[in-house]
């Protein structure tokens, strides 16, 4: 017996280093999108534009949605589902905290939390549909995604909602206007705050949480984890409504980034942040993945928008090059020792 | 004092399929209890009902004498029955730890994962199950006969008062099944209960104390198995005598069929725990059937994955010859070409499309031996997988029936029959019994022996000893990716394979 | 109009037969391209209202979501419908031509809007004129806000769109006349705000010297204007749009609360194609075959009157 | 053993009755909506608006393009896989075509087989992608839909490209137009018979054909399907080739039905394909379903989008209305003996 003890232990020390890598194997293809970010930027006056500090804050900024949106989408995705209504939601929620506050008058709090509310219950009832009735979460949130934009525009009556700032009747309150300034020295916007403390809170939440267990259970082997006694309606529900309410969350941020809420925020959205997911190394077909791995997928097709809009590169080019980057990151994760 | 468990009346439907039908089970504290019956008689389902993971059926079940009605798995845990389920049901992206606490995190203080005590607590229930596991180590990457003792380490660390074991020992070896029983003593010591549902017979009289025999559902007899032989339980499971359990061949083996010198293979990127070919030389005669023995990990599966070409890449030195001409195993589709046949050991995950029909499953690999212009003709087809049903003795109700919905033997009889349809010179079986009944491995040890009688060349790997012993002319055993003894059966048994297995002793095999 | 359309009215074969006076119910199908452009849905608002004040009509919407196929679709199905007057905003003009055809020689008049469909076979055009408007635009810039010259940038609409490369050409002529406005930077925005907003970042970044923002519309205006405020640019250069929908979201607006220096009428003509309806159908007359109207410069000196001009109830 | 065979035996032709029913679920949907259309329907003269043979024309017209997209996804979702790209092929093929005959002034035949040719290796080259280097599907479309958006708008200028006919220059051939007649009277849209022969094609080719098991087995366990020799490979690429074939020949259709090629044509006709299969039946795990249903599905949505619209439903409430019915549609899926 001790001898099969060795046997396993030789091996498994051994490969740990190149596990290691491949544990950060996600932020590889960051990190290479990065260096060529530096060497094909544009310069002025000897100096990098790309790596300036204030168009790396652009880039977080120009990605933080999205990548908020991500975070959700990338529990879902755990769980072997996909949800392709965030960007109607992300609409929603946009209409919503417009509405609120510029044509009902609201307050800042009740209506944040009176969207978040509308994103979490939308999410929550996305997952009563597929954990429940048992449809394929693609055709539920396919649904949901028409359901969502219909709602917005009905809700907004088809335009969208400017938002002014003030006290009087038709502003909404100032301190929303806070949520879209910039902070330490007028260097970090707040949506890059939020989007950091939303992706730093599911690392966590992930690493120390039961309730992370389940959720990969679910999405590698639902029957095991149902005869584990996890309860596994129940994980599906919160997953979705999870993603909900971070998709208004994103809904409020771009609502007080544009000072608008318009009903048609957020077209397709659902698929960059799936793409983002995704290039992070997560599988879609569940139980595999993390989310540190889709900040970095999120970052890396920032960093590649930004520094193709840097260069001034003709769109239908980017639209090719953006293609071969997304596929050529993807490939990458493959080089990942087990399949 | 009443029963520990006390069914009574059981009955369960599935579709057109009574799977159970009024039957009756009392389990007492401290008993061994041994469930048998032929594949599809209905000892899993009699167990999910019990452990709560089927909860629509009919009749009653009390604990203590108190009645239950469970609601879930999570019920039933609570009310102290644990169940090893027949399919190895672990989540692969999760560590040992994680899989052996899932649904009964330990936590801290604060609520969040006691990762490093479910880790410590993971190891030492290993250790007592006798298995030393990395509990960190992803489940994903353990070999089959690993991951069943990380599932009988995650029940045993139920407490439970009842303990299911539902094919516990079907991908482990006999060193493995000893510790196994062991543990099962400690248990029964401290008053649990235990079900103990195997296909080798040789466990039942060694360990169980009483022995339950279903058949087509329905409760058939119970007895005390240490004053049964093997062949009166048999028939009680079968319903007839089955006659001689191993038919070995003694027909005349043909000329070399398969020669394997020194081949090592050097996997591109190395898997931790896979014992790839680290220097193994063999051969296989038409009409011959050879065994390869050896412990959990000795490196079986591997030789014949790559043998079949179905291996990770990597650099492989050596030479295999195929009649003599030296052949670079590419792939299934080329091996098959060759006349090389390959049933693998899962046959659920490997082997079936199990919501697929019996006939799609049969007729797979040969399809184009069914038409023209890959035009299929579908009497063919038919013609050819009722044929071959028929030779299997399949037992199925239509051809379009899902194979997932046959027991357990029949599928793997699916697979087998695939390959055969495939008419191949050369047929590499990993674990081609496991999980299958008595019966239905009489059938599958007379099919083999009929078929080597016609120049077959048979290479089958088995952890199951006296299936070696009883079937194969010869057994290499293979020794961490190895060959270390070459065996004839004729003269040499369980006992020689076992110690070249363990490299106790330093036997070179007769050639 | 820039293009020879002949105006000269023959009643087209279905305006007589259709009318049937005052007396008559009329239902009018309206086809828009699509409604999650802020344009297009005040095109549809304003055509609401209007028919608001002639009880005779019934207008049902389509929306053809900027999908060609479906919004042939939907005029046929305004076909199968019988209805009397079919308008129609086509998402293009070649692949509407065919079932706006299709429709006229069934005897159903057609008021074309915004863009129009090739030959001849419906009742009426009204419309606004991308490239006069993009002169307009390029005139303003030279003249008015780079008299002396200055670098501009170009935020354009979505590829492959007709008002996208009108807006351009035009603004190419208007600029003509004054050789030291340069365009040093383009790219292209989608119509979109938010779109605005991320290019603008790295064309502020790109370009240290930006006079002029010329924004194919107003969305992409707001959107640059924000990204030039978060880095503190906002007040070294002057933004301009294109569309002045008076609504609280639009251009007219923005121009009021002097993010943008100045915005161009695109008009939605929504209300003249409602009079138009009435004429053909109420009145039993004729209408022009094409009616462009000119666009109009808001700047702040005139941006509050127009806006409540356009919202007579506020 | 004749004991279990009559156990089975017995039951199974109880059984079959419901298992015949169930077969044709996914025409009851269609079936349900069709009887609805005809009641919601408006009448004009005492005639039901919706039941008239030209109305039905146009319904069937309407969905051929998203029906002949709709049964090359089949054969990508039975492989266990998802084809995004398709909408930005059909655009492509739609700008191929017409540029082609117009600014290169090409013949019919040699400009269509172009046509279809790059559609054929555009699949292809996504089956290389995903069953070569293994990256999922999902991901390898979602890039091939940017890089044939973006090939689209290169090739057409981004500009639609208008199409006359003529024997001139800059004219398409007349042979061409042809495609986009109606005949049988006037009254049957070629369209709807290429429809239908591709329908009956892919019906046939599945029922006869050995390539179909193959499909099957891949994607019911392609793990299986490989250790069976099953061509696993292979008959990936071919599906992907099969589908972006089809992409193109809907894109063909597309141009000559609307006499101009554009490179924004078939926006978000992937999702509308995705709903037409997955709500006839076919899972989108793949190794279950049939084109039979993809077809209803494709006509569901078809009868669904002209009963709206002859009832001049406001277009908000016809999206909350539509992803109702792809839930209820999707719910009625499930309702299949086996889960
Ligand atoms: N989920 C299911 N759906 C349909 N039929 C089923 C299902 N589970 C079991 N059956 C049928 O019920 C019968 C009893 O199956 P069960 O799994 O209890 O047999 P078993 O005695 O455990 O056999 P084995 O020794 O092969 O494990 C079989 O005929 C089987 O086909
Ligand atoms: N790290 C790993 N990752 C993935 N698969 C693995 C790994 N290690 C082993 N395997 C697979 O597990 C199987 C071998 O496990 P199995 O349960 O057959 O061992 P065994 O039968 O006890 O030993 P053997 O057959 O090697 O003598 C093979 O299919 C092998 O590919
Ligand atoms: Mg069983
Ligand atoms: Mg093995």
């Amino acid at each position: 017996m001790t001898d099969v003890q060795d046997r396993v232990a030789a091996p498994a020390e051994k490969t740990s280093v190149a596990a290691t890598l491949f544990r950060f194997q996600s932020v590889f293809g960051l990190i290479v999108v990065f260096v060529a970010a530096i060497i094909f930027s544009p310069r002025k006056n000897g100096e990098i534009l790309f790596v300036s500090a204030d168009n790396l804050a652009n880039v977080v900024r120009a990605v933080s949605e999205i990548g908020i949106i991500a975070v959700g989408m990338t529990f879902v995705i755990l769980i072997g589902g996909i949800d392709l209504s965030v960007g109607a939601v992300l609409g929603l929620a946009a209409v919503g905290s417009a509405v609120l506050m510029v044509e009902n008058d609201w307050g800042f709090l009740p209506s944040v939390v009176l969207v978040l509310a509308i994103g979490l219950v939308f999410g929550a009832l996305q997952g009563v549909a597929t954990a429940m009735i048992g449809i394929q979460s693609f055709i539920v949130t396919l649904a949901g995604l028409q359901i969502a934009r219909g709602l917005a525009r009905i809700w907004s009556g088809g335009q969208g909602v400017a938002i002014a700032y003030g006290d009087g009747p038709k502003e909404a309150p100032t301190s929303f206007a806070l949520l879209g300034e910039r902070t330490f020295g007028g260097l970090v916007p707040i949506p890059v705050i939020i989007f950091a403390v939303v992706a730093i809170a599911a690392v966590v939440f992930l690493r120390v949480s039961a309730f992370s267990r389940h959720l990969y259970a679910v999405g590698g082997n639902e029957k095991a984890a149902r005869l584990s006694g996890v309860p596994v309606v129940r994980v599906k529900i919160a997953v979705f409504a999870i993603c909900g309410l971070l998709a208004s969350l994103a809904g409020i941020v771009h609502a007080v980034q544009l000072n608008q809420g318009s009903p048609n925020d957020g077209i397709g959205y659902e698929l960059d942040a799936i793409a983002a997911v995704v290039i992070g190394g997560t599988s879609l077909a569940g139980g595999r993945g993390s989310v540190a791995g889709t900040v970095a997928g999120a970052l890396l097709l920032g960093v590649l928008n930004n520094i193709l809009a840097l260069n001034n590169i003709d769109s239908n080019i980017q639209l090719l090059i953006k293609g071969l980057v997304i596929v050529a990151a993807a490939a990458l994760q493959r080089l990942r020792p087990t399949s | 004092m009443p029963d520990l468990v006390r069914m009574s009346a059981i009955g369960k439907r599935y579709g057109g399929v009574q799977a159970c039908h009024e039957v009756d089970f009392v389990l007492g504290a401290g008993e061994v209890h041994a469930l048998l019956g032929e594949n599809g008689a209905g000892k899993s389902t009699l167990m999910k009902i019990l452990s709560g993971d089927v909860t629509e059926y009919a009749g009653s079940i009390a604990i203590n004498g108190a009645p239950v009605r469970f609601g879930g798995p999570t019920d039933a845990q609570a009310a102290g029955i644990a169940m090893i389920h027949q399919e190895l049901d672990l989540v692969p992206g999760l560590s040992v730890a994680d899989n052996i606490f899932l649904g009964r995190e330990l936590r801290t203080p604060v609520r969040t994962v006691d990762r490093r005590r479910m880790e410590r607590e993971a190891r030492e229930l290993l250790d007592r199950s006798g298995v030393s596991l990395d509990p960190r180590r992803p489940v994903g990457e353990l070999r089959v006969g690993e991951q069943q003792l990380v599932t009988i380490a995650k029940a045993i660390s139920l407490d439970a008062r009842v303990l299911i074991m539902d094919e516990p020992t079907s991908a482990l070896t006999s060193s493995e099944v000893e510790r196994l029983f062991d543990v099962i003593r400690e248990l029964r010591t401290g008053g649990v209960g235990i079900v103990y549902i195997s296909h080798r017979m040789e466990e039942i009289a060694k360990v169980a104390d009483r022995a339950t025999v279903l058949r087509n559902g329905k409760f058939v007899t119970s007895f005390d198995p240490r004053e049964l032989s093997t062949a009166e339980v048999v028939e009680a499971m079968v319903g007839r005598p089955v006659q001689t359990m191993f038919t070995t061949p003694d027909s005349d083996t043909g000329d070399e069929l398969l020669r394997v010198e020194n081949l090592k293979l050097k996997a591109r990127r190395p898997r931790p725990g896979r014992r790839d070919p680290d220097g193994i030389s063999l051969t296989v005669r038409a009409g011959e059937i050879v065994g390869l023995a050896g412990l959990l990990g000795a490196g079986r599966t591997e030789l014949l994955e790559t043998l079949y070409g179905v291996a990770p890449g990597g650099s492989r030195t050596g030479r295999i010859l195929l009649q003599g001409k030296a052949i670079l195993p590419r792939g299934p589709r080329h091996a098959l070409a060759q006349g090389i046949g390959f049933v693998p050991e899962d046959r659920r995950t490997s082997g079936l499309v199990l919501f697929h029909s019996i006939l799609a499953n049969t007729v797979v690999s040969s399809l184009p031996s069914y038409g023209r212009l890959g035009v299929i003709a579908r009497r063919m087809e038919r013609a050819a997988s009722t044929r071959m049903a028929d030779r299997l003795r399949l037992k199925f109700g239509r051809l379009q029936d899902e194979v997932g919905t046959l027991s357990g033997g029949n599928q793997q009889k699916v697979v087998f029959g695939r390959m055969l349809l495939t008419e191949p010179k050369l047929l590499l079986l990993d674990e081609p019994t496991r999980g299958v009944d008595v019966g239905a491995k009489a059938e599958i040890y007379r099919l083999l022996g009929e078929l080597a009688a016609q120049g077959l060349g048979v290479l089958l790997a088995s952890s199951e000893l006296p299936e070696l012993v009883g079937v194969c002319d010869r057994v290499v055993v293979l020794r961490d990716g190895r060959d270390v003894a070459s065996f004839s059966t004729a003269d040499s048994g369980e006992g020689d394979l076992l110690a070249a297995a363990m490299g106790h002793l330093d036997v070179e095999g007769v050639q | 109009g820039t293009t020879s359309e002949r105006t000269s009215g023959a009643a087209s074969p279905g305006s007589s037969k259709s009318c049937k006076g005052t007396d008559g119910k009329y239902t009018i199908g309206m086809s828009q391209a699509n409604v999650a452009e802020p344009y297009r849905q005040r095109m549809d608002d304003d055509i609401k209202a209007a028919a608001k004040d002639v009880p005779q009509f019934d207008v049902k919407f389509a929306d053809a979501a900027q999908d060609n196929a479906k919004q042939v679709a939907d005029v046929e199905n305004y076909i199968t419908q019988q209805i009397d007057l079919l308008i129609i905003s086509p998402n293009e003009a070649k692949p509407l031509t065919a079932v706006v055809k299709k429709a006229y020689d069934k005897g159903i008049p057609v008021i074309v809007l915004d863009r129009k469909v090739e030959g001849d076979a419906y009742t009426g055009f009204i419309g606004g004129d991308n490239v006069q408007i993009g002169r307009e635009a390029g005139k303003y810039i030279a003249e008015k806000l780079l008299p002396s010259g200055g670098n501009v940038v170009e935020l354009k609409g979505l590829a492959g769109a007709t008002p996208q490369a009108e807006r351009h050409e035009g603004f190419l002529e208007g600029i003509k006349g004054n050789p030291k406005v340069k365009v040093i930077a383009a790219a292209s925005g989608d119509w979109l705000r938010e779109k605005g907003q991320s290019q603008m970042d790295a064309l502020l970044k790109a370009n240290p010297k930006i006079d002029v923002v010329y924004s194919h519309n107003d969305p992409m205006a707001e959107g640059a204007y924000l990204a030039a405020k978060a880095v503190g640019r906002e007040k070294e250069m002057k933004f301009t749009g294109i569309d002045a929908l008076p609504i609280p979201s639009g251009g007219i607006k923005a121009v009021e609360q002097g993010r943008l220096s100045a915005t161009f009428t695109y008009p939605t003509n929504g209300k003249e194609a409602i009079a138009a309806a009435k004429k053909i159908l109420v009145d039993c007359g004729t209408i022009e075959k094409s009616q462009i109207l000119p666009t109009r410069l808001i700047d702040a000196s005139n941006a509050t009157k127009i806006y409540a001009e356009e919202n007579p109830t506020g």
